[in-house]
């Protein structure tokens, strides 16, 4: 609980900074018809990404918890779970800026499922890990930076 | 044929959680072999998981899912003794459905 | 939670991040720190160990009827009597006056497979490690099923028998042998406290406690291979990268080696198949 | 393993048990490389005579660690190592610092799976720390941070650097660090590049 509430906190620290950057959007709702997934896994920005899932813009929010780590020994394997706290979360995407294709993937959430889920990733090179969530049709989106390194011997 | 999937579903209070391992290659379709002729994709693409017949998850994934994928999640209304049966399909076809019932 | 979220342009977000990335901390600190994360990582990954594919799939190879002679290895005996699989492995390799050798457990399973299942030696031996794909090793997944049935369990490597005993010295000698165009042992790398190769820890294996932590960490699911990993393999690789020639399945050398390293860990509790970077 | 050790070693392991039926150290010696001659096979450009040892080798295996090689050994090695060392006819030492980078970082070469006719890296991080940019560094040498800073980029400390790399053991016997011109595994112009790394005041070493 501690440790979750520590990185809500760093999560909402680092981009809060960005408050003066940030230019006011609009959301608008999500296209209803099915996704187009092959077209979603193409996608080569945030931007195309969201669009392909049915948004416009996404929302910046604390109350989607990135649990991954800082420094991954190995980018093959990134453990990255992630926990929306926004009411009727329809949808958990996990994208790597840095990636070929952003997507990684897509968890749809239906009533009685907990927006909270795990899995392992892989990533090319150091980079922005985003969450981005769909709740009651608008997106929401946080972001982790995760660093790659090399571990053993090399060669 | 692919091997099974090792599936844990345990009740802890009013929530099941469920953590699942799958044997899959998870072959991106960058990586070349040692002739320099790439590998081709091969991953798993869609997940769906149940507990006793409806539907608790369903995951759409591409090639950056980790090789030998591990997936958690958590769904209230479940009962020790449900079956939580888990099922992937992969962009050649296969498929492959494995079941547990929650302790 | 109550906060309204600020509605964000992506472009600004990813600005920011970068933003973020230049102020990183001083050099000093940093090492530090980068020493917890690594540790932090490691610990986010021990949830859900693909090895258990390799201990599922191991343990139905063991009780399967294989071979020409249509037969499981329930019947194999692994130095605690035939068909006990508990705590087997912490006591190997030893002594098998069956067979008048030590045997570690990949030499004894092969001598399982050979006089039990009828398969021919070089049937039994030739695929020892999986290639990182789908060409998996039957042995890996023995040997991951193997051993978890050991966890828990002290290690407790006799050296009673004088074959034990020629083999403890002969893979001794081979730990401090340094050779080939780099002139490097096992020793090179671990045979002093506290080093690291790169960010990767080295266990000094003279030392009982780091040899204890090491030795029984394997075999383990290397993430960066997407395969489950012996300690037979974990020996052929540290070969390979001292620029050896190839060390030989359950050859004399490698049972010897093992016997070092493994009686240098004894009172280690086995807590594997683990998970490694 | 000299004999004393040898005994020593032996009341460690609890191994004592009365050595009437128990093979010398030498012989020990003498089997385990038969032993590992009849368990190794040759694979790639790693054939079996990488198993026999040099004197430098031979030598250092007698000691556990390079600080209980007793001195008179210890010297008598440095001077025999000393005398390996070719400098290059140009008379230049110092090479291209971007080069060196490549080299220290990459640990390709010489393993049974490398291709025998691309150059070897020197792996140099895989033991030393050498600048703040790379964090992923090892520690089984000394840290190199800020190595041409201290000593200058002086014909002394060129000199220096350039016959450490080529052969270690002829300024500290038994080091654990390989003797990369000794035993080809640089090439000359690579350890200039690497000198050129340890002392240039514009490589990231001395930044």
């Amino acid at each position: 609980m501690d440790q979750r509430r520590r990185k809500a906190l760093q999560t909402g620290a680092g981009l809060g900074t960005l408050g003066a950057l940030v230019a006011v959007g609009l959301i608008s709702p999500g296209d209803a018809h099915a996704q187009d997934w092959k077209a979603a896994f193409e996608t080569r920005s945030l931007p195309d990404t969201i669009k392909a899932l049915g948004g416009a813009t996404a929302a910046e929010s604390k109350d989607i918890i990135i649990t991954a780590p800082d420094i991954a020994e190995n980018g093959a394997v990134v453990p990255v779970a992630v926990v929306s706290a926004i009411p009727k979360t329809e949808s958990i995407s996990i994208l790597i800026e840095k990636n070929p294709t952003l997507l990684a993937a897509s968890f749809m959430i239906p009533a009685g499922t907990e927006p909270s889920v795990g899995t392992r990733v892989k990533m090319g090179q150091t980079s922005n890990v985003f969450a981005l969530v769909k709740a009651d049709g608008k997106f929401f989106v946080a972001s982790k930076e995760i660093k790659v390194t090399l571990g053993g011997c090399g060669g | 044929m692919a091997d099974p999937m090792k599936i844990r579903a345990t009740l802890q209070g009013d929530t099941v959680e469920v953590r699942v391992l799958m044997q899959h290659e998870m072959e991106t379709g960058q990586r070349k072999d040692a002739a320099g002729k790439t590998i081709p994709a091969w991953h798993i693409q869609q997940v769906t998981a149940t507990n006793n017949g409806k539907t608790v998850l369903s995951a759409q994934w591409g090639p950056a899912v980790s090789k030998n994928p591990f997936l958690s999640f958590k769904f209230k209304g479940g009962a020790k003794g449900d079956k939580v049966q888990i099922t992937w399909t992969d962009n050649k076809g296969d498929k492959r459905t494995d079941e547990v019932a929650v302790s | 939670m109550e906060e309204t979220p600020r509605f964000v342009g992506w472009g600004a977000l990813v600005a920011a991040a970068a933003f973020a990335l230049a102020l990183a901390p001083a050099a000093g600190a940093q090492q530090k720190s980068v020493a917890d994360d690594i540790a932090r990582y490691r610990e986010l990954l021990q949830d859900g160990n693909p090895a258990e594919l390799w201990e599922m799939r191991g343990e139905t190879l063991w009780r399967t009827k294989r071979g020409p002679k249509a037969v499981s290895l329930e019947q194999c005996d692994l130095g605690l009597g035939s068909g006990v699989v508990k705590g087997a492995y912490a006591a190997l390799p030893r002594y098998f006056a069956d067979a008048d050798r030590v045997m570690d457990l990949e030499t004894r399973l092969v001598h399982c497979m050979v006089t039990l299942q009828g398969y021919a030696p070089a049937d039994a031996k030739k695929q020892p490690f999986g290639d990182g794909t789908d060409k998996k090793s039957d042995n890996e997944a023995l040997v991951a099923w193997i051993t978890s049935e050991s966890k828990g369990v002290v290690i407790n490597v006799a050296l009673t028998h004088p074959k034990e005993q020629e083999a403890y010295r002969i893979g001794k000698a081979m730990f401090f042998h340094r050779a080939g165009p780099h002139d490097f042992g096992c020793v090179t790398c671990h045979g002093e406290a506290h080093k690291r190769i790169r960010l990767q820890d080295l266990p000094n294996m003279l030392d009982p406690a780091d040899a204890r932590r090491a030795y029984t960490s394997w075999p383990a699911y290397r993430v960066s291979q997407g395969e489950l990993r012996t300690f037979q393999w974990r020996l052929n690789d540290c070969f390979r990268q001292q620029r050896f020639p190839e060390l030989e399945f359950t050859s004399d050398a490698s049972i010897a080696l093992t016997m070092f390293l493994a009686r240098n860990a004894n009172g280690g509790t086995y807590n594997a198949p683990a998970l490694k970077r | 393993m000299t004999r004393k050790k040898f005994f020593a070693a032996l009341a460690v392991t609890g191994l004592i048990t009365g050595c009437a039926t128990m093979m010398s150290d030498a012989d020990i010696s003498k089997k385990a490389l038969l032993v590992m001659k009849s368990s190794f096979k040759e694979k790639g450009q790693a054939k079996l005579d990488r198993l026999d040892q040099d004197e430098v080798q031979a030598t250092c295996s007698l000691y556990e660690t390079p600080d209980k090689v007793p001195k008179d050994v210890a010297q008598r090695l440095e001077q025999s190592q000393l005398e390996t060392i070719r400098y290059p006819a140009d008379g230049q030492l110092l090479g291209n610092w971007k080069a060196g980078e490549v080299v220290a970082q990459s640990g390709v070469g010489k393993q049974y799976n490398d291709d025998p006719t691309r150059p070897s890296g020197g792996n140099c991080y895989a033991c030393h720390q050498l600048s703040k940019q790379e964090v992923s560094f090892g520690t089984i040498g000394p840290s190199l941070l800020g190595f041409g800073k201290a000593r200058g980029n002086t014909e002394e400390s060129r000199k220096y650097a350039y016959g450490k790399v080529y052969n270690s053991d002829a300024f500290s016997a038994c080091s654990n660090m390989p003797r990369f011109g000794h035993n080809g595994i640089l090439t000359e112009q690579q350890i200039k590049d690497v000198v050129a790394l340890m002392l240039d005041p514009e490589s990231p070493v001395n930044k």
